[in-house]
């Protein structure tokens, strides 16, 4: 299975995004950072032990699913809406969500507008091969209003389009949308409308009928959401990994039970996960929160026990 | 032979050409050219390779400008009015020593394009002639081929009727045979005597010298863009003055 | 071979497979057979393998499935509800309306900068070579990138021609040349047959004069050809033809009642009038050019193809210029000039695939682009695309081929 | 004729003229500029016109240049330092040269690698291209695809090594058999390299060198113009042996061979190279048997070599067909065989005749290499559309980075260009 | 001179042809051709244009295949068999109208090519022979130049030279001097006369009359692809038989 190759090979092959701030961007040293790209990390780190053994492949929304289905990549982190096609039709498994999202609009301030229904006869640039084009055309059916899409390649020339006018509104998940405001001279100047018109949970997916693999990095992903909720934070893993009340934390991070066997990995899988990444809550806001340029709020991303939506499954 | 054709020579001037100079760039090809062509003259142009020729005969139809001295062809001065030159350009015809046949034309067709649209002839009226004259240079059958079709030989009398169709009252030739193969050489030759016999005035650059004696009334032997000599066909050949045009002869007729 | 000389008898050897002429060339054939076969076996193998490990099949029942996504130039009818195979469709209008216009212009950058190569004026010269070599040497991509830009960047937004302190205004208030497209007053009628909502009779009818229109003026022509004939003197067509050509129509129009509908800014957009999207000028226009300065080597390379000699032979005969070029040097040239420049339209057509460039939606951004990644059926929509573009191609260097037999010089 | 005449006919110049200048009219620059520029009413106005354009493009353009900033550190403090002024943001150009050049991912402190290699692929292409040069520097050209390879991926040098000694056995297993019959010879020494190649290959994973003299570089970190030279020098090396072997078999007289050698010329030059491309990234990895796992680097080369294979086929086609039959009589007549009048009569003349045509379709081609940013790859365009114009701090310069690519490839395939129409000139008066 | 060649013919047979026809798709250009041909002969074939000349000798070392009858050249019967087929051409050198010498060699690679590769000979030793035929047919001087720098009667005389390299048992010449002007023919002639004298056997097609007369042994007569007439050559051109021949050689020698 995959999780032997990615073993024999000492790499994880891991599909990004060709470049959007925040998710998976290479800086200017040309070292890969984002909130998906932490996801491949904290794989790699509990696969293989080491964070860095990531080769990442970026991908565009055309070639995202054949770099899967081919094996080029082993996971996909690529802020890939799951919807039910993709994961029964294109034959993918979606590992968890990772975020919680949802379309959006936003368009300048001196435009008046207040709300997505007052768009009637609007520009709208959109990514296309997205579900956020199949969104838009639905949103605009459903209200009967007319709008004219102009289709762009990248986030990068959206925002060109949108900054120069030649669209009226730029669409895309909402924390897109402030990843891209952020990047404005004037973030001031530009509102992100109201109306979330779509569900948009984000997840990391794998090849169809490879449970293991998926397993991995579905539990993986919860590790890192469970560590939030218990407290586990980068700084404190080690110390809690050597003594530590809280069976849970226990289980989690190998020092009581087999979880790791279990899995096929060795038993410190989710503490170096932890460790090299930090947990659920540090990677928000290490790449997308409030203290970044993209300043994003928890919202739905808060723990259930906050009001959020993010509920891992326990570790038992 | 040369007596028949001395006869006919009148005194009409059909070309004057005085204190004539043209320069390529800085390059002085043609030095004070004085002639008189009389109606009905048939001079031959001998002379080595450079020495102007061909430069001196395609200035009398304004396919290239003189810089200097007059050209006047049937009494119309060649000036750099259109009008002139188109009059001089129908009244004379020219031949090359490439045939310059347009390919593209069935022969009949290189025959009547000029008329028809130069001289405003109708169509039918262009044909007849066009046939006549080819029947003249013995090749009517040939009329509805293209110029690829036929051999060189063919095609330079072709290139004869084609200006003959547009009657001109005079003829150039630059060298209408040097490229053809011996063989076909003789039947272009045949059709030019047959011309000079009918009275065309001519002015041929050629090195055939067995022409030149059958035909001319005058050869002309150019070097430098000077004409060096001139004198009856007799004369020139058995009696050349200048040396250059000793040495000229002693090499063409040697070889 | 076929020859009759063997020695009689002689028995079939195994080395005779190789070493006999008779055998030789089927022998090859069948290893070469053998060899391509096994290597699509080979391929297909592979291909089967991968497809049921990733649980996938091949079918091409998603091009009856509803598309899903709107398209902002559709040629027909269209909705995000029409099936992947309609946008299909509306993609291949789209990829053969920008080819065609763009043959067009090129043809007309072409035409003109090759004849202007070969000015007596140096600066004109010089300046169109400049013009060439430029647009030659930079990748085609490039240049669609730098127009589009220039159009999305350099043009105003529709937003700059509003409110008091606009910075933009319309050109002789009718037309506006925005980032989004230029707009220009689109005609109506306001007398038309069958409601004034313009139906589709009223521009048949224009088109049916000005067809009409044409076939006169081919009968004024072979009038002028008739009348030359018979007397020589060819009859001044030209103000008989404007008159052919304009007075019907302008009776029509002013009948049907011609009015303009101006575009004006209302809302987002200026709505009314005519509008070319800029998706569409600029990938048109990038590829014009680009191509033109292509065009332009053919056509110089074509008229210097024709000796100096047909142009001097001409002139001696005592054709004026305009006459020789026309009926001894272009129909020369247009011998060399159409073969390249067929293939320089086969080029036009395959680089207008480009268009996702710039977001123009031809084949390759609806069906090899959008239906692709929404279907996620790479197979079969790469198989469509590219069985288009053979297709096309095909059919473009057939007329090729049938056009340059035609004319073909006659030589011995 | 008259007795008049017969008097006037004699003549004879005794002194010869000299040349002498021509008038004033028709000297210098006053006789040029009328002739070039004012000939004709008409072309006067051409003139003016022609004159004010290039006032207009310059009056654009030189403000931007020379106002140009090349040391800040971001779009917006470029635009606080040309308050308001015109001028272009070359800075980008400073800051990220190595991304334009390399990409974002080699490692920086490797770069002399490529750079090396770069050096290397002038000296190789020279005694290919100018016939002068002493032949013994083809040994470089024979060396730099082993050296080239090494140096741009680096990795254990046991690879390049044995790949190019599998091609020294096979060469000289070839040579050993060439003798006896052609197709032996060739397909002996291909089984021998491939032989070779496969043992060498074995015992170089057995050995796995844990220290490599040079960093590995993955091809999923090439980028940048670097990416398009490679390409572009890639596809076409790769594809004149292939274009060859089309050309022969479109002129062959076995249908079989013959037709599958136009179906394969015909389909490529039928279609866009983007639906190529997108073949080489959605479709090709289905292919190629499970978990062999090709990167897209070597899809891609795959498909722009076809690509270019069957253009630079039919280039060839003409070369051959440009060749007199005789030759092929006097080749047959002295007895040789199909193999060796190719290989030594036929091939050499046709691709000589060739050259300036594959030098277009490499133009072309490397022109070509652009398409790729449109799948995902980082070459100088997929940079400038991707990581730089996505930065923040450049996202908004797009002349200057455009106008960089656009000069970039200019002068390359202006250079290239400018060197085929001197051969094609050379090759117009060479007797040989 | 007849008589000092026919002294040398022997009884050993070179080439052998036996009612061999040869369509070109439906057009039948040689009809049942018989001939032989004995070691140390001399023939020239003559006739005009199209009468299948160039085929015959062209089918004798198989550059056109035949379809009927029989060729055997120096025992080996001209089979479908490639062996067979090597073999021939390597016994048998032709020269052609046009030299076809490679323009991309050296005079003298152009003479060692052959022996090297279909001789398998060294190199070293290639050389040497070639340089001795060079010398033989007198411009070993130019045997590092290229072709095409070389007049035309050079040309020919190393295509010449080519073809001996190989040492073949016979010779064939396909109008070896037809393309060459006036003065560079009789260089080749002498080459050819000089081959004549050491007894090779040689098959040339030509209109040479006067080489025919001096060297050759037979003439042979060739119309509409059959062997019209044969005989010595003085007989041939005294006293042709045929009608045909006849209105040939008026034809021919009145030229
Ligand atoms: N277009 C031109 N530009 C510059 N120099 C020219 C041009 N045409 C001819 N010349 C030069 O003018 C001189 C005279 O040329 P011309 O063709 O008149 O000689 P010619 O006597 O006809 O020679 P030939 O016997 O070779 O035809 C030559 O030295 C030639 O090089
Ligand atoms: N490849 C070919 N295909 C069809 N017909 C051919 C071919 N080659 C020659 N022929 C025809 O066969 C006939 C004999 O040709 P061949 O060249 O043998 O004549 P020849 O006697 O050598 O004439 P010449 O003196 O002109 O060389 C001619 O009518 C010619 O048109
Ligand atoms: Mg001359
Ligand atoms: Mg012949």
């Amino acid at each position: 299975g995959t999780l032997d190759d990615v073993k024999e090979r000492g790499k994880l092959n891991c599909g990004v995004t060709t470049g959007l701030v925040g998710f998976a961007a290479p800086d200017a040293n040309g070292e890969w950072k984002g909130f998906d790209v932490a996801v491949c990390r904290a794989v790699a780190a509990a696969v293989l032990g080491d964070a860095s053994a990531v080769e990442f492949v970026p991908t565009t929304g055309k070639t995202r699913f054949t770099a899967l289905a081919s094996g080029e990549i082993d996971m996909l982190s690529r802020v890939t809406t799951w919807t039910f096609s993709r994961d029964v039709d294109l034959k993918f498994d979606f590992a968890g969500v990772a975020y919680y999202d949802g379309q959006g609009f936003m368009v300048p301030k001196d435009l008046g507008v207040s709300s997505a229904k007052e768009l009637d006869g609007a520009t709208v640039c959109v990514q296309t091969g997205t579900t956020t084009e199949l969104n838009l055309a639905d949103f605009f059916r459903a209200n009967n209003i007319s709008y004219e899409p102009v289709p762009v390649e990248t986030n990068a020339e959206g925002q060109q389009q949108y900054v120069a006018g030649a669209c009226d509104v730029y669409t895309t998940d909402a924390s897109g949308l402030a990843a891209t405001r952020a990047a404005f001279e004037n973030p001031g100047d530009h509102v992100i409308l109201p109306e979330i018109i779509s569900k948009e949970p984000l997840g990391p997916l794998v090849r169809h009928g490879d449970n293991d693999w998926g397993d991995v990095v579905r539990w993986t992903l919860n590790a890192l959401i469970t560590a939030e909720e218990l407290g586990v934070t980068s700084a404190n893993v080690g110390e809690m990994a050597s003594g530590t009340q809280n069976p849970e934390v226990a289980r989690l991070l190998g020092t009581e039970g087999e979880l790791g066997a279990m899995l096929g990995l060795d038993a410190d899988w989710a503490k170096r996960a932890i460790e090299t990444q930090g947990n659920y809550s540090e990677i928000f806001a290490t790449n997308i929160g409030e203290e970044t340029p993209i300043g994003l709020a928890r919202g739905l991303n808060a723990q259930w026990t906050d009001g959020g939506l993010l509920y891992s499954p326990p570790f038992r | 032979m040369a007596k028949a054709a001395q006869l006919k020579v009148s005194d009409e001037v059909a070309i004057s050409i005085q204190q004539m100079n043209k320069w390529y760039g800085t390059f002085h090809v043609l030095r004070d050219i004085d002639l008189t062509v009389y109606q009905g003259e048939r001079i031959v142009i001998c002379g080595p390779s450079g020495s102007g020729k061909s430069t001196l005969i395609r200035c009398i139809n304004a396919l290239e400008e003189h810089q200097k001295g007059s050209i006047e062809v049937d009494g119309t001065l060649l000036s750099s009015d259109l009008k002139n030159i188109d009059k001089i350009r129908s009244e004379v015809g020219m031949c090359f020593q490439h045939f310059n046949l347009f390919p593209h034309l069935t022969i009949l067709e290189n025959c009547t394009l000029a008329p028809i649209w130069v001289r405003k002839t109708p169509k039918k009226e262009a044909e007849e002639t066009a046939m006549h004259f080819l029947e003249k240079v013995k090749i009517p059958d040939q009329a509805n081929k293209y110029p690829g079709q036929l051999s060189g030989g063919q095609q330079q009398r072709v290139a004869i009727a084609r200006s003959l169709c547009m009657r001109p009252r005079i003829m150039l030739f630059d060298e209408p045979t040097s490229a053809l193969d011996p063989e076909m050489i003789k039947e272009v030759l045949d059709t030019m005597i047959e011309l000079a016999e009918e009275g065309m005035t001519m002015l041929c650059v050629t090195h055939e010298m067995g022409f030149a004696r059958q035909v001319a009334n005058r050869v002309i032997f150019m070097d430098e863009g000077q004409i060096v000599e001139q004198n009856e066909p007799e004369e020139f050949f058995n009696n050349p003055q200048s040396p250059r045009t000793q040495l000229f002869l002693s090499q063409i007729l040697g070889h | 071979m076929t020859t009759l000389t063997d020695p009689p008898g002689s028995t079939f050897r195994l080395s005779m497979l190789l070493n006999d002429t008779r055998y030789r060339s089927t022998t090859l054939q069948v290893i070469a057979f053998i060899l391509l076969m096994s290597a699509i076996f080979y391929l297909y193998s592979n291909l089967a393998t991968n497809l049921r490990e990733a649980g996938l099949n091949i079918s091409f029942a998603f091009l009856g499935t509803p598309a899903g996504y709107d398209i902002n130039q559709t040629l027909i009818e269209y909705t995000s509800q029409s099936s992947n195979l309609r946008a299909a469709f509306v993609g291949i209008l789209n990829t053969l309306l920008v080819a065609f216009l763009a043959c067009i212009m090129a043809t007309i950058f072409g035409v003109i900068a090759g004849v202007l190569r070969l000015s007596k004026n140096w600066l004109v010269r010089k300046l169109m070579a400049v013009y060439v070599e430029i647009f030659r040497n930079i990748p085609v991509l490039i240049w669609i990138l730098i127009i589009y830009a220039l159009m999305t960047i350099a043009s105003p937004s529709p937003r700059a021609f509003r409110g008091d302190d606009a910075t933009a205004s319309m050109i002789l208030d009718g037309a506006a040349i925005t980032n989004r497209g230029v707009y220009v007053p689109g005609p109506f009628f306001t007398r038309g047959i069958g409601g004034e909502d313009g139906s589709v009779i009223n521009w048949l009818l224009v088109i049916a004069v000005l067809i009409g229109s044409f076939v006169v003026t081919r009968m004024v022509t072979a009038r002028a050809n008739a009348t030359q004939e018979a007397t020589g003197v060819r009859p001044n067509t030209l103000w008989t033809n404007l008159a052919i050509w304009f007075v019907p129509i302008i009776v029509l129009l002013f009948i049907l009642g011609l009015a303009w509908d101006i575009p004006e800014l209302k809302g987002f957009n200026f709505s009314g009038g005519l509008k070319v999207g800029a998706p569409l000028i600029a990938l048109w226009f990038a590829l014009s050019i680009y191509t033109g300065a292509f065009i332009a080597e053919n056509v110089r390379a074509g008229i210097q193809a024709v000796s100096k000699g047909q142009t001097e032979a001409a002139a001696a005969l005592g054709l004026r210029p305009g006459r020789v070029m026309s009926l001894v040097v272009l129909p020369q040239a247009l011998r060399v000039i159409v073969p390249p420049l067929i293939s320089q339209y086969l080029n036009i057509t395959k680089n207008s695939s480009l268009a996702i460039l710039v977001g123009y939606a031809d084949i390759t951004a609806t069906l090899g682009g959008i239906t692709l990644n929404q279907t996620g059926r790479a197979i079969e929509c790469v198989l469509l695309l590219m069985a288009f573009y053979l297709a096309a191609s095909l059919i473009i260097s057939a007329v090729m081929n049938v056009y340059n037999n035609s004319m073909k010089l006659k030589e011995r | 004729m008259s007795d008049t005449h017969s008097e006037s006919v004699r003549f004879v110049r005794e002194t010869s003229l000299p040349p002498a200048e021509p008038p004033v009219a028709e000297r210098g620059i006053y006789k040029w500029g009328r002739e070039n520029l004012f000939a004709t009413p008409a072309n006067g106005a051409l003139t003016i016109v022609a004159l004010y354009v290039i006032y207009l493009v310059l009056s654009g353009t030189l403000p931007w240049l020379f106002n140009g900033l090349w040391t800040t550190n971001s779009l917006s403090e470029c635009r606080e330092v040309l308050d308001g002024r015109t001028g272009g943001c070359f800075s980008v150009l400073t800051e990220r040269w190595n991304q334009l050049i390399f990409g974002f991912k080699y490692p920086p402190d490797q770069y002399w690698r490529p750079m090396l290699a770069f050096v290397m692929m002038l000296l190789a292409v020279a005694p290919v291209l100018f016939f002068d040069l002493p032949r013994k520097m083809l040994i470089i050209t024979a060396l730099f695809p082993f050296t080239a390879y090494w140096l741009i991926w680096g990795g254990t040098i046991l690879v390049p090594l044995v790949a190019l000694l599998g091609v020294v056995v096979g060469y000289i297993v070839y040579s050993r058999l060439v003798t006896q019959n052609f197709a032996l010879g060739f397909f002996g020494g291909v089984a021998a390299a491939i032989v070779f190649w496969v043992f060498g290959g074995w015992i170089v994973d057995s050995i796995g060198v844990a220290n490599p003299m040079l960093e590995a570089v993955p091809s999923r970190d090439m980028g940048g113009f670097m990416l398009n030279m490679m390409l572009g020098v890639t596809c076409v090396s790769l594809s004149l042996p292939i274009g060859i072997a089309l050309a022969l078999g479109r002129q062959s007289s076995m249908p079989l061979i013959k037709w599958m050698s136009v179906i394969f010329i015909e389909f490529i030059r039928g279609v866009p190279l983007i639906t190529l491309l997108f073949v080489a990234n959605v479709m090709l990895a289905y292919f190629f048997p499970p978990g062999s796992g090709v990167d897209l680097f070597l899809r891609v080369v795959i498909m722009i070599t076809m690509f270019s294979a069957a253009y630079i086929a039919e280039v060839i086609r003409g070369g051959l067909a440009a060749l007199p039959k005789g030759q092929y009589e006097a080749a047959d007549s002295l007895g040789l065989d199909y193999a060796q009048a190719m290989r030594l009569i036929i091939l050499p003349q046709a691709l000589k005749i060739s050259i300036p045509g594959i030098v277009n379709i490499a133009v072309g081609l490397f022109k070509d290499t652009t398409l790729v940013s449109v799948i995902s790859m980082f070459d100088l365009i997929g940079m400038i559309r991707g990581p730089i114009l996505a930065s923040t701090e450049w996202n908004g310069v797009y002349w200057e980075l455009f106008g960089f690519a656009a000069a970039l490839f200019f002068v390359v395939c202006y250079g290239i260009s400018q060197y085929s129409q001197w051969l094609e000139r050379r090759l117009a008066t060479d007797h040989r």
